[in-house]
């Protein structure tokens, strides 16, 4: 007589993880797309390097903590180094790629138990950890190949494989050039400048000859997957409308950040930036669609799920407007991870015939 | 008003004890494991630190500088501290038994807690009003608890994970710690002060 | 020296302060006894059965307040007592001292029984009846399964049985996550529990 | 469309109620065309001694007693109860444990009947065919003493609920004609073949409760049901005020509190019963076994049992006395070889799956599916961990966050799992029927509702343990101290020299002086 217990239900809806993981990251290929575009084989020898060395990495972790290595199958590894790959800049040099993913998926995943586990997003911490490790490389923004704007040519044609390898693997000094002769300030990081100089929000727009048209296109300075904003909210409606995500994040998260920046530009113009301008700016809709619901370190209830995005919103523009880095996103998702096992707590649902939530 | 507002918001946030000064962080791994001790640990130094960073700024601007016996400062700073610490430890056993078994040897420990001692001597050392050390006592130790509350509830989730056996406990608590002060890192510049 | 003079005066006149207002909420914070012993004690089986050293669970309880006893010798608690308590106490759960043992029930064989009473002074908690030289009983109900009936008897004529296992009673065991559920279900087949 | 916006425009009157959360499983009716047919009599039947939810029955006749169909077998004992009935004429053979559908595989005393072949019925029962002229308290006395329990599965006494209350009035019938489970229809073929006899039966609920408006629910899948059901209703003249509803399919819409929360926007509080806010709900299937036991005197011993599921030959829908082994059914249907299948009791999103076919019909059987073993195996793969995509918590119709519960059942925290509400928690299988991961959260409830119960039964036990304990102390500290007293009475009057007893006597001592006061106290016992 078979002794296994089994509880009902007899039946399953067929959803699995790996392909959840797949969706996401199908919906991130028309940023990768573009990234393409923009950084030409800079995005794809970064984009390459740090799914590579995630998946490694990850095999190596499973092996080492002797769990099935078939894990790896689940696709989240890929999709972390993806993830990584997208918030780095295009001038990022090949180990510091690899050490992000291998920080990725040790210290954000593995040490905390693996998939479903981590406290923090990955690809998030990773970031963070080599932004403030190695702050020059991650503020430099390569000059893309189709910066519309003002007297910014590419200096360099990264359409070209060798010298976009020798880029990769040896860093500017190995085309002999500087940082500065290929670089150009990102929009947030030049209003930014200005603003502690006294120069009026419009006018320093006007200076880096600012187009919203640019910048909802993509042609502009950047990490390489978070410029354009029409392909990620392609691949956030895809996620929407595959029931990946749920509309509670992302939407408050993007409108706490509007209404706070209109706020703030009604009152002074010319010390606060437009909302538009912070909508289109830096990795806001990457974090918005793709960080800050990651499902593990976000809460689960649509409560908590709306908390969470006013929080990554207001964080998010107050460091912008504020704060000593010009861009907030990251840190305001990972500020917010430290908080999703109260607000899971604390933002549960009413439950059926319960008058109010329970008392906790 | 605006001057109370940033003295908070830099205390509680960009200059926060724990995760940039490092200040307590015995009592903040010590008694994270369960959001319940956190939340009444919190209150306790939130108790203590207020209330010493004014007594101690009282005792300074009229005991100390008059009698010329500065270089008591570390003496009778740890004394108010002490007494304040046996006050509380007093109170929570008589209200809270359970509280009270839960923090144990952490209690009576807030003496030693340098973030007690550390924002009374900071008061001291930037020269501080009355109002303004009550406040950045206050803030400082709201910094503390919310941190302290996170960093529990944080905890509570790592509890019951798969965690390697090697990184089971401290280790990771360490390493979890570490990365909210990353994070922390993100609200630097925020105020200048 | 005038200087030390005024830091020892001070010092002095401060600790006095000091130790005034602690003294004073000393009385105002006095306590009663220790209000953990209650709150162990519900934790505990209540079956009175002395296998962790003391005379009953009260005393245990007690012990384990002031720090005297260990967290880890109530026998029929079991782990979970054992966890309890130490969660209670704020100390590290300890491995149990003995091995956990199935719930029992004593049973008057009662032919045998020649109606003594001393079954029924050692139960702790009066589930045993019966009158001087008649048949004793145990009420099912009552019994703790503490076996200090089963010493005094003189013709050995309790046992102690298994608790019958209700229908009513049944739960599900913890689901089993290292398996394919239903594809190594063959060959876990003797190795299972209901 | 989400749930917020769904809420608001429910509160502004814009869309209907609807209950939160839910699925769409594959619905797998095979049944649905195929009518309801009569089953042999078995050689042989076996009747648990409890069918329902409550309190054990206990035999009334003996081993060698001839029995005819619809005699009392076995009588209710407690309030929560309902006696058993012979399913046919024949002669008692045995009274012995044996499985009764249940997934621990242990069994319950059984009365085993031998049939004679003739199913010879009791006519002891008369019929009331002038119901409408009744006692309402007569006709609730009929349906207890027939044995009626809730036939859609979860067997709760019928009578309890057929209750005129002053405190709470029924103002709403709601007949469960749903049938969410997947292929399950033996509800929908009973709409079908007899919805006369069940809207009389729903008629006889009315006026014994005194409702003035009714409800028959079906869901949309189900348009013959529902089409024969509103003719029937239009045929009939005594049902004002009641109207065929037909709602979206959607699963757990069957689920009693669902289902009245979609049809009147009002929710059962926790705790409550639906009688609380003035609701009545009936399985077609009760209704129409309550019409049989009113109207023709006949108790509870058929019911209609949905035989399906993808390993079995022959899916059909079977009358079928209750107490015949599914063995003979499942050999009617085609089906000798048990071996590589796996049976499941109910329907597949709430049943059981059983471990082996040696049980019988019982009053709960709606289903019994033959599932391949490939089937169930994909419904049962390895369990993944949680990455918390919050899937569980949409699909819970009564707004749980299932993979926190899941965490704290899976790590003991029970206290923690009963404040986040686990016990409202209905097993509907939502939640681990969406599960990416394949966790089967349902099982972690089970387990920690098991759990939580049997702490707090030993709480209770060792609370009563301590009350004893402590009776015992004080008693012997009190004889002793009388004894003393008595004692220094005579030595007072006879030898002068004298210690004062103690009162307060420690335990070790009275443990000593216990043996002087077992009389007394044997005595005390027996009061």
């Amino acid at each position: 007589m078979p002794l296994i217990m089994l509880s009902s239900p007899h039946a399953h809806g067929g959803d699995s993880i790996r392909m959840i993981m797949l969706t996401v990251i199908l919906a991130l290929l028309p940023a990768a797309g573009v990234s393409v575009y923009l950084f030409g084989w800079m995005a794809v020898l970064l984009i390459v390097t740090c799914m590579l060395s995630a998946l490694v990495t990850e095999a190596l972790c499973l092996k080492w903590m002797g769990r099935p290595v078939s894990t790896l199958l689940d696709n989240s590894a890929a999709l972390t180094g993806l993830f990584l790959a997208l918030t780095l800049p295009a001038a990022t040099p090949w180990w510091m790629a690899v050490l992000g993913s291998v920080f990725a998926i040790v210290l954000g995943k593995q040490l905390y138990g693996g998939l479903g586990y981590n406290i923090f997003n990955p690809a998030l911490s990773a970031r963070v950890i080599l932004l403030i490790s190695f702050p020059l490389n991650m503020t430099t923004w390569i000059i893309p190949m189709s910066a519309h704007m003002g007297a910014m040519e590419p200096a360099l044609n990264l359409y070209d494989f060798s010298t976009c390898a020798t880029l990769f693997f040896g860093g500017p000094a190995a085309l002999q050039l500087g940082f500065d002769a290929i670089s150009m300030a990102s929009p947030l990081g030049y209003i930014k400048t200005e603003a502690t100089l006294g120069v009026p929000v419009a006018d320093a727009l006007n200076a880096y000859h600012y187009s919203y048209l640019d910048a909802f296109l993509g042609f502009e300075a950047g990490s390489i997957g978070e410029t354009s904003a029409l392909a990620l909210l392609i691949g956030g409606i895809f996620l929407l409308a595959r029931h990946s995500i749920t509309w509670h994040i992302p939407f408050t998260y993007i409108v706490t950040v509007l209404v706070l920046a209109g706020l703030f530009n009604a009152l002074n113009p010319d010390q606060f930036a437009p909302p538009l301008f912070h909508f289109f700016a830096g990795g806001l809709i990457l974090c918005a669609f793709f960080m800050a619901t990651d499902p593990v370190s976000s809460p689960v209830t649509p409560m908590g799920q709306v908390v969470f995005g006013i929080g990554c919103g207001v964080i998010t523009w107050s460091i912008r407007t504020w704060g000593g880095y010009p861009e907030g996103a990251m840190f305001a998702v990972l500020l917010m991870n430290c908080a999703v096992p109260l607000i899971d707590h604390y933002f549960r649902p009413r439950v059926y015939g319960h008058q109010r939530r329970s008392e906790s | 008003m605006t001057e109370i507002a940033l003295i908070l918001l830099s205390s509680v946030l960009v200059n926060n004890f724990v995760l940039t000064k490092f200040l307590g962080i015995c009592p903040f791994l010590g008694t994270s494991s369960k959001v319940e001790t956190a939340v009444g640990m919190s209150f306790a130094v939130m108790f203590v630190m207020t209330v010493a960073s004014t007594v101690s700024w009282l005792v300074q601007q009229y005991v100390l500088i008059p009698l010329e016996l500065e270089y008591l400062q570390t003496i009778f700073f740890i004394l108010i501290i002490a007494a304040l610490v046996q006050f509380i430890e007093m109170m929570i056993h008589k209200t809270s038994p359970v509280l009270y078994q839960g923090l144990g040897i952490f209690l009576p420990l807030i003496t030693t807690n340098c973030a007690v001692l550390g924002v009374a001597i900071l008061n001291v050392q930037q020269e501080q009003t009355f109002l303004t050390s009550a406040l950045y006592g206050f803030g400082a130790a709201v910094g503390f608890a919310l941190v302290l509350i996170l960093f529990a509830g944080l905890r509570e989730r790592i509890e019951v994970a798969p965690v390697p056996t090697l990184f089971k406990g401290s280790p990771l608590a360490l390493i979890t710690a570490g990365m909210m002060s990353l994070a922390f890192m993100g609200f630097s510049g925020l105020v200048k002060f | 020296m005038t200087g030390l003079l005024y830091a020892l005066a001070s010092l002095g006149a401060f600790a006095l302060v000091a130790g005034i207002v602690l003294a004073i909420a000393q009385k105002v914070f006095h306590i009663e006894g220790d209000p953990m012993v209650d709150k162990l004690d519900a934790l505990l089986p209540q079956t009175q059965c002395g296998q962790c050293g003391y005379p009953g669970c009260k005393p245990y309880a007690t012990a384990v307040a002031c720090g005297e006893a260990d967290v880890n010798h109530c026998v029929p608690g079991g782990e979970r007592t054992m966890l309890q308590i130490a969660d209670l106490m704020g100390v590290e759960p300890k491995d149990l001292e003995a091995e956990p043992v199935a719930p029992m029930l004593a049973f008057v064989r009662e032919d045998e029984c020649i109606g003594c009473t001393l079954c029924i002074k050692a139960c702790p908690v009066d589930a045993i009846i019966g009158a001087p030289k008649q048949y004793h009983t145990v009420i099912a109900d009552h019994c703790t399964g503490c076996t200090l009936c089963v010493e005094p008897c003189p013709v050995d004529c309790i046992d102690m049985l298994m608790k019958p296992e209700l229908i009513e009673h049944w739960s599900w065991p913890l689901p089993d996550t290292k398996r394919a559920q239903l594809g190594h279900e063959r060959r876990e087949q003797h190795a299972g529990h209901g | 469309m989400p749930a917020m916006v769904r809420k608001l425009a429910q509160r502004l009157g814009m869309l209907q109620h609807s209950f939160v959360g839910g699925v769409h499983p594959n619905m797998h009716k095979l049944t649905a065309d195929m009518v309801i047919e009569d089953v042999e009599l078995a050689p042989m039947f076996v009747l648990p001694m409890k069918q329902h939810i409550g309190e054990i029955c206990s035999p009334m006749v003996n081993v060698g007693d001839k029995v005819l169909r619809g005699q009392k077998i076995a009588r209710s004992e407690g309030y929560l109860s309902v006696p058993v009935h012979a399913p046919t004429s024949g002669r008692v053979v045995k009274i012995e444990e044996h499985a009764i559908p249940h997934p621990s595989g242990m069994g319950l005393p059984s009365i085993f009947i031998e049939s004679d072949g003739d199913d010879l019925s009791d006519q002891s029962i008369a019929p009331i065919s002038d119901w409408i002229n009744t006692d309402p308290t007569l006709l609730r006395e009929r349906a207890r003493m027939c044995g009626l329990a809730g036939l859609g599965g979860a067997v709760f006494p019928t009578f309890i609920k057929l209750v005129q209350d002053k405190r709470f009035p029924i103002e709403t019938v709601v007949l469960n004609g749903i049938e969410c489970e997947p292929y399950l229809t033996n509800d929908h073929r009973l709409m079908c073949e007899q919805s006369d006899a069940i809207l009389e039966g729903m008629a006889i609920i009315r006026h014994m409760v005194g409702a003035a408006s009714g409800i028959i629910a079906i869901e949309d899948n189900k348009p013959d049901a529902a089409q024969k059901m509103q003719q029937a209703l239009d045929a009939r003249d005594d049902m004002d005020g009641v109207s065929v509803v037909v709602l979206p399919t959607r699963y757990p819409q069957g689920s009693e509190k669902q289902l009245i929360y979609t049809l009147t926007g009002r929710e059962v509080p926790a705790g409550k019963l639906p009688m609380h806010i003035g609701v009545l709900c009936q399985n077609v299937g009760t209704t129409k076994a309550l019409r049989d036991a009113v109207v023709l005197g006949k108790p509870l011993t058929e019911r209609i049992v949905t035989v399906s599921g993808d390993a079995l030959p022959n899916p059909a829908n079977l009358r079928v006395r209750i107490g015949t082994p599914v063995r003979t059914l499942f050999a009617r249907q085609g089906l000798d070889d048990f071996s590589d299948i796996q049976i499941v009791h109910g329907g597949p999103m709430m049943g059981e799956r059983l471990k082996h076919p040696d049980f019988p019909v019982v009053k709960s059987s709606t289903g019994l599916l033959v599932m391949s073993r490939p089937a169930m195996g994909a419904a049962h793969k390895v369990e993944q961990p949680c990455i918390r995509c919050g899937h569980c918590s949409e699909a819970c119709p009564i707004s749980l966050v299932p993979n926190l519960l899941a965490d704290q059942c899976r790590s003991d925290q029970f206290e923690k799992a009963a404040q986040y509400d686990l016990f409202d928690c209905i097993e509907c299988g939502a939640c681990s029927y969406v599960c990416p991961s394949n966790i089967p959260l349902v099982h972690y409830f089970r387990y920690g509702k098991g759990q939580l119960a049997l702490q707090r039964r030993e709480q209770a036990f060792a609370e009563a343990s301590r009350k004893r304990s402590e009776a015992r102390d004080a008693r012997i500290a009190r004889e002793n101290a009388e004894k003393a007293a008595r004692r220094s009475q005579v030595r007072q009057t006879h030898a002068p020299k004298v210690e004062t007893p103690k009162v307060d006597v420690p335990k070790t001592d009275a443990d000593k002086a216990v043996g002087e006061t077992a009389e007394s106290k044997s005595v005390e016992s027996k009061e």
